[in-house]
């Protein structure tokens, strides 16, 4: 099956950050991404869990599939967000298929 | 003092404490239990809707007068001075940075609805009656503290990130709307639309504050053995002046509004009680450097604890006390 | 007509209109106010478990006639039929394709679970009696209506994805289910199992449909913002003429089976109703090609606060008219 | 036996009996009605709490006195003892391996929390006083049977993995720890904390018990479904001849430790019910090699719905033959 | 640690489609693949989000971990299905321990 | 934009399980993951999902980023996890903004 180059960005960033996240991605013109949600984790700050919390504590996932030519424009957009945030960016090789999808 | 104690005493073998304590036994314990997100978030919108309904229904059956305005202005200058308090404090307890105190001040500023729901149904139970309007005060406490935090953060010559969204999604928090909208909804339908849903928002009500009390509990457990480091001694301190201060505070302004002794009871509740919701979530995106877990464990951990089972018994005593 | 304008204020001002209004303002003006996904399913089980069980207990105590049987069979032939009317006031009334107007059709031959169960607690506190089975009615109103879209569809010469899985999906889909289910379960246990669960299922029923219905507000709100283009003049149209058709065909159909008042009322709710649950599933496997925004927010946008709003009292107050 | 067989049939009849017949029906139909994660678990904290808080206050009605002792040690016996029953006789019905014949057996050595609450609805609805401490002996025979299994396993010359870790994971895990501390609270506040939270949780304990029959169905006949291979006749006579031998031995511990009634026919209850919640995690956990469809199936698609059924009102009926 | 290349593949699809979807691997002979929730999202067909919705609305993500030659059979299988419809499939190497469980 | 060459390492492991590999993550130095929740899934042992679930049935996925030459450490870490149960461990190449965050 024909598949297409394509770059698979994953952003796990504050949930209180997610909107201005997804607004600067819009901004930039990445119209597609999904937010998965987050259960718990652990780095720098220590361990933290959703269980049982009210407020919009923890993290979210977001991933956009690109086109490689639109890499540059969607980091830069992301960085602005996550530069003075707790957030990580990582930025995957894969192949899509339907490519007139992106 | 007899009174306080007795009352301290009564508070303590309710229910609901005893469900906050084994909340933070089962956590600290490492206890798997736990109650899920959307119960949490489900019950805490259930809270808040019956309580802001029950006001809004108790104001309609009173009428509406001037005093709402005064409570409402005298909550809303609490909020904003509380933080100077609280930052002077914190510099001279702690040797905390200026963004941290800054932001844990905002917290000090603001408002715990819990705790406020829980003293609610403390003066219930004692028959104390209180002002229905105090649910507007409470949700017009929330937010300027926070714009006294970033004062005082840029006063310390740092940057603090503020913006029309910022401001929006604070002033229209989930919890303020739905106080406010539920408020509303109960003066506007009054006795008559509380007929239709008292059965859900009364009978129940002190039952689902035990089971979200006892998450509250287990999340105040969490956060206390995630966070030995950040408490030290001063700290520590701090979180059980703060309210002190603050409930002294809420007792001038309470009395200088002309609150009824429930209504100086909630204003001296609510001075006294620190945000774990709100100003948290605006803390991490306007002062990203201050470190959450200091914040969360002196509001949820250390003062949350302390109003609910000696802070509340204390200041209806006190209010009783002044009010004659 | 002074009847009905006060049956509308009435009910414009009862919490569970309110709720539903607080909920689409604060979407409107993006709060972040929201409700768990898992409690809004919760109480859409709950508010369909208890609909169905209190319909079963009463058929239970009136008995079963034949009448049942012959308001199913008027039920279902307004699903049937309702969709054609549909698709040519859409053709008129908008340049929408044929799949779309299929589509937006079968949403409006099918039925709002929600529209049916404010309804019956509109006449409830109206005191107005209506049959038990009408429960029943609505479960079978939900599927019908597919059928109709799809053979529109095929008429314009397009291919509708239909199979066996589909089938089984849309009628025993969840709401399908539990209402038949906890009919029967009311039907067999009657006044007996009532009086064991009534507690659960009557006393706090309003309550927890205000709070549903503020979440219904905060999805309708969204979608609305969502959804600017797709809302034009010609689509606004139909979907306040489509549930005024509907709830006339409603009528002759209540009134021709026989029904008393309360019923033909629930009869032209269910006519003038459009779903938004079960047939927007359906048509995202069947029609993925029709735009789900226009149907969703012709559904739930419009027609649902309509009838929310000003439909349901005018209905009862017509039904009242003609039912003597 | 005419009695047996009415109360069988009054049992079969309710409308928590029906809900859980509606939940197998609607999987074994493919339906997809499903009730949320979250709701499950708030459902299921919700009748932990419920029914520890009535036991806790009962007690404290009626005074501690040496029987509980007594019994939690007829309960903790019972736990250590079935497994061993459970293991030979799987021996002889199965070809099960020792590995899988062991985790089958902690599961019947320990206890269903759900089966216990459905037999005090059961007890109350015909009047039979228990004792309140008997979600004391519920809660202390949670774990002992997991010992037992484990003990089998190593004496068949295979390792299981048993660290600190887990044995705290299982004697903390969320229902013993719900359970035990609501127990408690209710011993501690009594008939005056009773009076606070009855409306919360005595009224609609019923009606939440349906609605949590219902999503056990659901998830039953799921796992039916899926485990057609696991379940032989061998297994399957094992599924049913284990809880009544299981409710012999809870008869003879019940009447030797002096039980009223109503707690003979619990103890017989708990005897005979399967846990499928807190033994399935810890077999995960110990036995990971032994098939957990195999175990969940017997337990909650076999032993649960025949409890539901069939057992529980024969284990009343013959506590009360035996009761005088 | 010893490790085997094998082929991520990553299955973005509406809720109503799923178990048409998992139907299809399975009947293609995939019989490994996990489901993971989805939150949110924003496509050609805008934004949404999981929040207060009763209906099957939104999303899921179905991963699949498979050995790379059978890596054009669950193409094809998918293929089927996501075809008419909203959906996006990314194929990513990746490497596995106990290549033996695939 | 810069970005720096690392490993995501995504273990799907039975929730039983989730305290026990975190440990054992956090005793080798891993000291960053991010846990996600799972909805169902398909395997050998057959299909399930989450819905109406009382215990702690299922799964969790738990996702590290780490740098390349740690890579091992964790890797040993998770296997003594996951040896007897039931898990499936795969390792990305990927690329990360602000590599001093690892
Ligand atoms: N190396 C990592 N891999 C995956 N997730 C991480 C990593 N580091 C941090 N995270 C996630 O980001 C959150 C905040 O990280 P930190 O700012 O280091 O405390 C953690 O709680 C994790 O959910
Ligand atoms: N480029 C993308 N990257 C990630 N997710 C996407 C992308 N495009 C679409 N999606 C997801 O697929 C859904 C439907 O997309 P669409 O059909 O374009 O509206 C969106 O709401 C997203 O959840
Ligand atoms: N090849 C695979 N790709 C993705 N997930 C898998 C795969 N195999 C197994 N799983 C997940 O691991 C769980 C247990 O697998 P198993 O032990 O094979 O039954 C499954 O239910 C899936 O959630
Ligand atoms: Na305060
Ligand atoms: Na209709
Ligand atoms: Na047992």
């Amino acid at each position: 099956m024909q598949t297409h180059p394509a770059k698979r960005v994953e952003i796990i960033i504050e949930a209180p950050m997610e909107t201005r996240l997804t607004a600067a991605l819009e901004k930039a013109g990445v119209t597609g991404f999904t937010v998965l949600p987050v259960l718990g984790g652990s780095g720098r700050s220590g361990r933290w869990t959703r269980e049982g919390q009210v407020g919009r504590a923890g993290m979210v996932a977001v991933i956009c599939l690109i086109r490689p030519d639109r890499l540059d424009t969607l980091l830069d957009a992301a960085f602005t967000v996550v530069e003075r945030h707790i957030g990580l960016v990582s930025i995957t090789d894969t192949e899509v298929l339907r490519a007139e999808r992106f | 003092m007899q009174d306080i104690l007795s009352l301290a005493a009564a508070n303590l073998l309710t229910p609901m404490i005893l469900c906050f304590a084994l909340g933070v036994a089962a956590s600290l314990a490492r206890s798997e239990l736990t109650i899920p997100e959307a119960a949490a978030k489900t019950m805490s919108i259930y809270l808040l809707f019956a309580i802001g309904f029950k006001g809004g229904v108790a104001v309609n059956d009173h009428g509406l007068d001037a005093s709402l305005g005064l409570a409402i202005l005298g909550g809303v200058v609490l909020s904003f001075g509380l933080p100077f308090v609280a930052f002077a404090l914190l510099k001279v307890l702690t040797r905390l940075s200026a963004i941290d105190a800054a932001a844990v001040a905002a917290h000090y500023g603001s408002i715990s609805i819990v705790t406020f729901v829980t003293a609610t149904s403390v003066l219930q139970s004692s028959g104390i009656a209180s002002e229905g309007y105090m649910v507007a005060v409470a949700a017009a406490m929330e937010a300027p503290a926070i714009v006294s935090a970033l004062w005082l953060v840029a006063r310390s010559g740092q940057a603090a990130k503020m913006d029309a969204d910022l401001w929006r999604e604070i002033l229209l928090n989930g919890s303020i709307v739905l106080l406010v909208g539920s408020f509303v909804i109960g003066l506007v339908t009054g006795a008559k639309g509380m007929e239709r849903i008292d059965a859900f928002i009364v009978a129940p009500f002190q039952g689902i504050l035990c089971l979200f009390l006892l998450d509250m509990g287990l999340v105040a457990g969490r956060g206390l053995k995630a966070a030995k480091g950040v408490l030290t001694a001063g700290a520590l301190a701090f979180g059980i002046l703060m309210p002190i201060i603050g409930a002294a505070a809420g007792l001038v302004v309470g009395l200088g509004v002309g609150l009824s002794t429930g209504g100086v009871a909630l204003m001296m509740v609510l001075a006294a009680s620190a945000s774990y919701i709100a100003v948290p979530a605006a803390m991490r995106v306007a002062l990203p450097e201050a470190n959450p877990a200091l914040y969360l464990t002196l509001s949820l951990g250390v003062t949350f604890p302390f109003n609910l089972t000696l802070g509340i018994p204390a200041y209806v005593a006190i209010a009783q006390a002044f009010g004659g």
